[in-house]
């Protein structure tokens, strides 16, 4: 029998369609101490810049009304470090690692992603020109289509793998940025980003975060992110991975009918550390309820009359 | 460390904001609990999404050979206050242990000077505990607001000597703990000190024992999201950073350091 | 002694900070039934269109975590029965009575802001370019800094009333549409309104909004408004009503201290009725508390160093 | 209609999926509590905001002496999950009562025919108590999936004739509530229906009952946030339109309409 979770996602094979999102699971070895990683569908690890990086002061995090504010600041070992010594042992797993990239120039992505997607085992490339937490780069690259067009451009020009682009939802016309995206020759979607939101101590008269403002994550932020999917579904047709408050096998299910081909699941990793594994266990008799033989079935499946 | 549902077997208060919560695991720990170390404890049920994050709470005392974990908080905000209204037989999903906890002193027949404000107390009743027994010589200088904030005190005198000073003089010295400490400070018969209370304490505590030859370790409090090192949100920069240039993490380097080794920042 | 809890609201005067957010009180008369609505600071009643509205099909609400989608479609008995039966009952309140106009085109708005704004006691408008649910006009006019101050110039030259301006969180840079509409003549910004989101029911497989797509509101939403008041008050002179996701007094301070001069409660008005004066009695204790003698000393107060 | 909270008294199961939940008011409801009406119950609690919008529940008993409510639930999502879970003691706020229940026959010694199906009973069993007490004859139909998932059938007997139907047979009738009322359509014996089920009972029950020119009433469930007429989330359309196009709300024009006065969807 075939495996009824299986999904290809662009030229990659997929045994299930859920990962964790970039920023969430460190470089996997945490989670590794936890359960086997090689159940997983895929593995996103963290933003790699080219030299090391420090991130935002602290606090970091402020938790909001069910949902997370972050100002990490792509804290990262750097593209080095990264390299050489925390993908290497992810590639063994069997299962397609995928790597986010960030940089404060253009110049900085193409150098990552020249590097990283040398680096052997490596499935993916995830550009992230969507991270709210960073002053020059991030969302400054993924805030206009022209803009998100030339790295998107530039980066699959010297990648060796697949670049799926990460799109940030705080924007007025996402569709635009992601055909722009895929007129540049981007191999798939990821959406999405956080939206930057702040959080406010009243006695301190101070916003909680370091950084003053962070990116909004977790359930909160779902329904927002389901539309996104939606919009962007029907506007491209190359493969979107979905994100954004997954914290069950129903929510998947509702990021594939809106027109996710795999999911990626951040915020909710920290509420239950075994969430990965208990949505993946938890999806075949989900699957079976509704009726369906193969979850590709759903994708983009929403009935809109 | 191990993720599991743990069932409320008690819920005390001991002052009017602190409370004694005493759970059972399920099933043993898969290492040792020291003391210092916390768990991340789950306050959102199983079906509401908000307050949706893990609070993380030291270990007060465990008891291996009934699985009971006990932990002394504050209530402070929304999570606490959730915790606080447990009931006996209520299950909570906790997770530990994480972190490092307080090294040991190398050589035995030491004398250990503890000093704790607030609910950086609870810890270190853990560690008192395993330090007398171990034949440790205990002396804890303890901090409260006012007499009528003060708890654990007659624990703390079951594993050593006890001072407390409170910020209004109604028990105790009047004063701070740390002016507890500066009695302490020239004295010789203490060889190790730990500590752990709020930022501001651990900051002047800093200035009192940062030229102390003596071994200090404190226990540093970050706001936290995953407890295990994988999201960053609990770094601290070190005080004297090596080549590399790294920063230490909280939940995993911590929370317990050595004073000096990290900056003592929110 | 002077009354604490005071606020100027450019050249309105209120008792309080504290009002409803429009659409999710009627025209008063429900909750008159629960409370003396003359201890609110204002009111703000429905969305008001030239003709009568039916608005969108059922289901038209969602919850979703921590809060809910609606897309109620501007359903309004429209401009001559609100104003002939509806507001004249709220006049002798003796509150500000603001009205949210919305219409299709800048002909629906101009109709609309000069007949009510004639209706006696009435004290200011608050013009609607942001609602997300209804196809034409609504948030096509509060997308573009052009378009909005537009709109905005042509209702202030027919207003007899001050005119607030309400903008959407849904754009990539608030800033320059609450300068835009600023120099176009807006007397104040009322921010924010609803983020378009979606929810999916995966049995039937469908959206569970009838119009597919809907508002999101609530707690949810908190840290995004909070970020786009305190954006937008560095920006701006003219004061702003600020609301998403306020449930509380200290939520109400958060909102201040980002900047607000006043704020408005929607959503948790349905999670309960009696949350208004609530809000207004948690009020002064609490900035006992944090050591003010009145809420003013507290807008914009956010220290950022 | 009054926010209070309210102490649950019992929550007991009635089948795997169903329950009765009785709670005491803190004071007397600032009007009279009739079959048809509904409570919004905050599912929330204190400190958490999500689930965050109230659940509307018809009333199934209202004791005004003892100023006890009871609602029978079936467990569908998280909010029912939450009231399922409820234990004597807990607090709930509740609001009302709300709407325009059922409006009683005119004539007295008249006969009614009270059609149920699933959790549409429960309101039924409050009205054929009130109109039993009342001197109305009354005859229940009711439907479930199955034998296992008969509820409150013991105590509907107590008010009149019941009959059952269930969709596999397992007790009483094979079929629908609406297969039961078939019988029920050219006999006389009734002059007045009351109905409340699940959607695609209703609609049969229109094309069955559309042309009787006896009087029936139905209670139709939309979604809501207000309760009150505040939002309009439970508009739905009239189907006769009056002059000025009005739509109905179902939270304050109904949650009862007379059958042919608003179209029945979702
Ligand atoms: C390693 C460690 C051990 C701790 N041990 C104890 C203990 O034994 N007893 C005790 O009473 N408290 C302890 N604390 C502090 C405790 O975690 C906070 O008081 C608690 O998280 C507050 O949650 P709340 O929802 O009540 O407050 P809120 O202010 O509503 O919390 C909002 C968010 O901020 C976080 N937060 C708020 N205060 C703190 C803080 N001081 N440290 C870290 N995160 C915070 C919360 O976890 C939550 O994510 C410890 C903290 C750390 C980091
Ligand atoms: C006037 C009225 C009276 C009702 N009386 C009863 C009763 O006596 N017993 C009973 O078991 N059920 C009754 N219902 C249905 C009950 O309100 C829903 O089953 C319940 O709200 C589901 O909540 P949930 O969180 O478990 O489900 P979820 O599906 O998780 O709820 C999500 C959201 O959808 C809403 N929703 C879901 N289903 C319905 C529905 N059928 N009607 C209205 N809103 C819905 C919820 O209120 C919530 O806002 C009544 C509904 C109405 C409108
Ligand atoms: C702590 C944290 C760190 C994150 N770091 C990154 C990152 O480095 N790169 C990136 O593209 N996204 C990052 N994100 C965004 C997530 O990958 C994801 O897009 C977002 O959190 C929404 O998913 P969620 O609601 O499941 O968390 C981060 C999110 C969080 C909460
Ligand atoms: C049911 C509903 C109806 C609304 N109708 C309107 C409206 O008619 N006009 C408008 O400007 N905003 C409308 N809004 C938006 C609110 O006024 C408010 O801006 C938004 O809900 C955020 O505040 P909250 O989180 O406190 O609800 C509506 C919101 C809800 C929930
Ligand atoms: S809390 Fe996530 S790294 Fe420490
Ligand atoms: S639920 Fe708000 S109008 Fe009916």
């Amino acid at each position: 029998m075939s495996n009824p979770l299986a999904v290809q996602l662009g030229s990659l094979s997929l045994q299930n369609p859920v990962m964790p999102a970039s920023g969430c699971f460190g470089y996997g070895q945490e989670f590794a101490r936890l359960y086997d990683l090689s159940q997983l569908g895929a593995i996103v690890v963290k933003a790699t810049t080219p030299q090391p990086t420090q991130g935002n002061p602290t606090p970091r995090v402020a938790e909001t009304p069910a949902g997370m504010l972050n100002a990490i600041g792509l804290q990262n070992p750097g593209l080095e470090v990264v390299c050489q010594q925390l993908l290497p042992p992810l590639v063994p797993l069997g299962i397609p690692i995928i790597v986010n990239i960030a940089g404060a120039s253009i110049a900085d992505y193409i150098e990552v992603a020249q590097v990283v997607s040398q680096v052997p085992g490596i499935a993916a490339l995830e550009l992230n020109i969507s991270c709210p937490n960073v002053k020059q780069g991030g969302l400054a690259f993924g805030a206009d289509p022209d803009t998100a067009a030339t790295v998107t451009r530039e980066v699959k020009a010297v990648s060796a793998v697949p670049v799926f682009v990460k799109l940030s939802p705080n924007v007025t016309d996402i569709v635009a940025i992601a055909t722009a995206v895929e007129a540049a020759g981007a191999d798939g979607l990821s959406l999405i980003n956080t939206l930057l939101g702040m959080a406010i101590d009243i006695r301190r008269r101070q916003p909680i975060l370091g950084n003053i403002v962070g990116g909004l994550s977790g359930p909160a932020v779902k329904p927002v992110a389901l539309r996104l999917v939606h919009q962007v579904y029907q506007a491209v047709s190359i493969p979107i991975i979905g994100m954004g408050g997954i914290t069950c096998a129903e929510d998947v299910i509702e990021f594939m009918l809106a027109g996710a081909r795999a999911i990626a699941v951040g915020t909710a990793n920290f509420v239950d550390p075994y969430i990965l594994p208990k949505i993946i266990a938890d999806l075949p008799p989900l699957l079976t309820e509704l009726g369906v033989s193969s979850i590709t079935e759903l994708i983009g499946g929403l009935k809109l009359a | 460390m191990l993720n599991c549902e743990a069932q409320v077997i008690t819920n005390t208060p001991l002052t009017a904001s602190v409370f004694s919560l005493t759970l059972r695991l399920p099933f043993a720990p898969d290492s040792q609990v020291t003391p210092g170390q916390f768990y991340m404890l789950k306050v959102s049920g199983n079906i509401g999404l908000d307050p949706l994050l893990r609070r993380p709470i030291s270990v007060c005392a465990f008891d291996p050979l009934t699985q009971t974990l006990r932990f002394v908080i504050r209530r402070v905000g929304r999570g606490t206050t959730i915790l606080e209204q447990l009931r006996p037989g209520d299950p909570l999903e906790v997770f530990g242990p994480l972190g490092h906890g307080f090294p040991y002193p190398e050589e035995p027949n030491t004398h250990a000077l503890l000093i704790g404000g607030g609910v950086g107390i609870p810890p270190l009743l853990y560690l008192a505990q395993e330090l007398s027994n171990a034949g440790v010589q205990v002396t804890a200088l303890l901090g409260f607001r006012s007499e009528k904030e003060v708890f654990l005190l007659d624990e703390f005198s079951r594993w050593g000597t006890v001072e407390i000073a409170t910020d209004d003089g109604s028990l105790g010295a009047c004063g701070n703990v740390c002016d507890l400490l500066e009695n302490h400070l020239t004295n010789s018969h203490w060889s190790i000190a730990y500590a752990c209370g709020p930022l501001p304490m651990l900051q002047r505590l800093e200035v009192l024992l940062g030229q102390d030859q003596r071994p200090v370790y404190v226990s540093l409090e970050k706001r936290m999201a995953c407890g295990i090192g994988a999201c960053t949100a609990c770094t601290c920069k070190r005080q004297h950073p090596e080549p590399e240039n790294r920063s230490s993490l909280v939940c995993t380097d911590g929370p317990v350091f050595r004073l000096g080794e990290v900056e003592l920042d929110v």
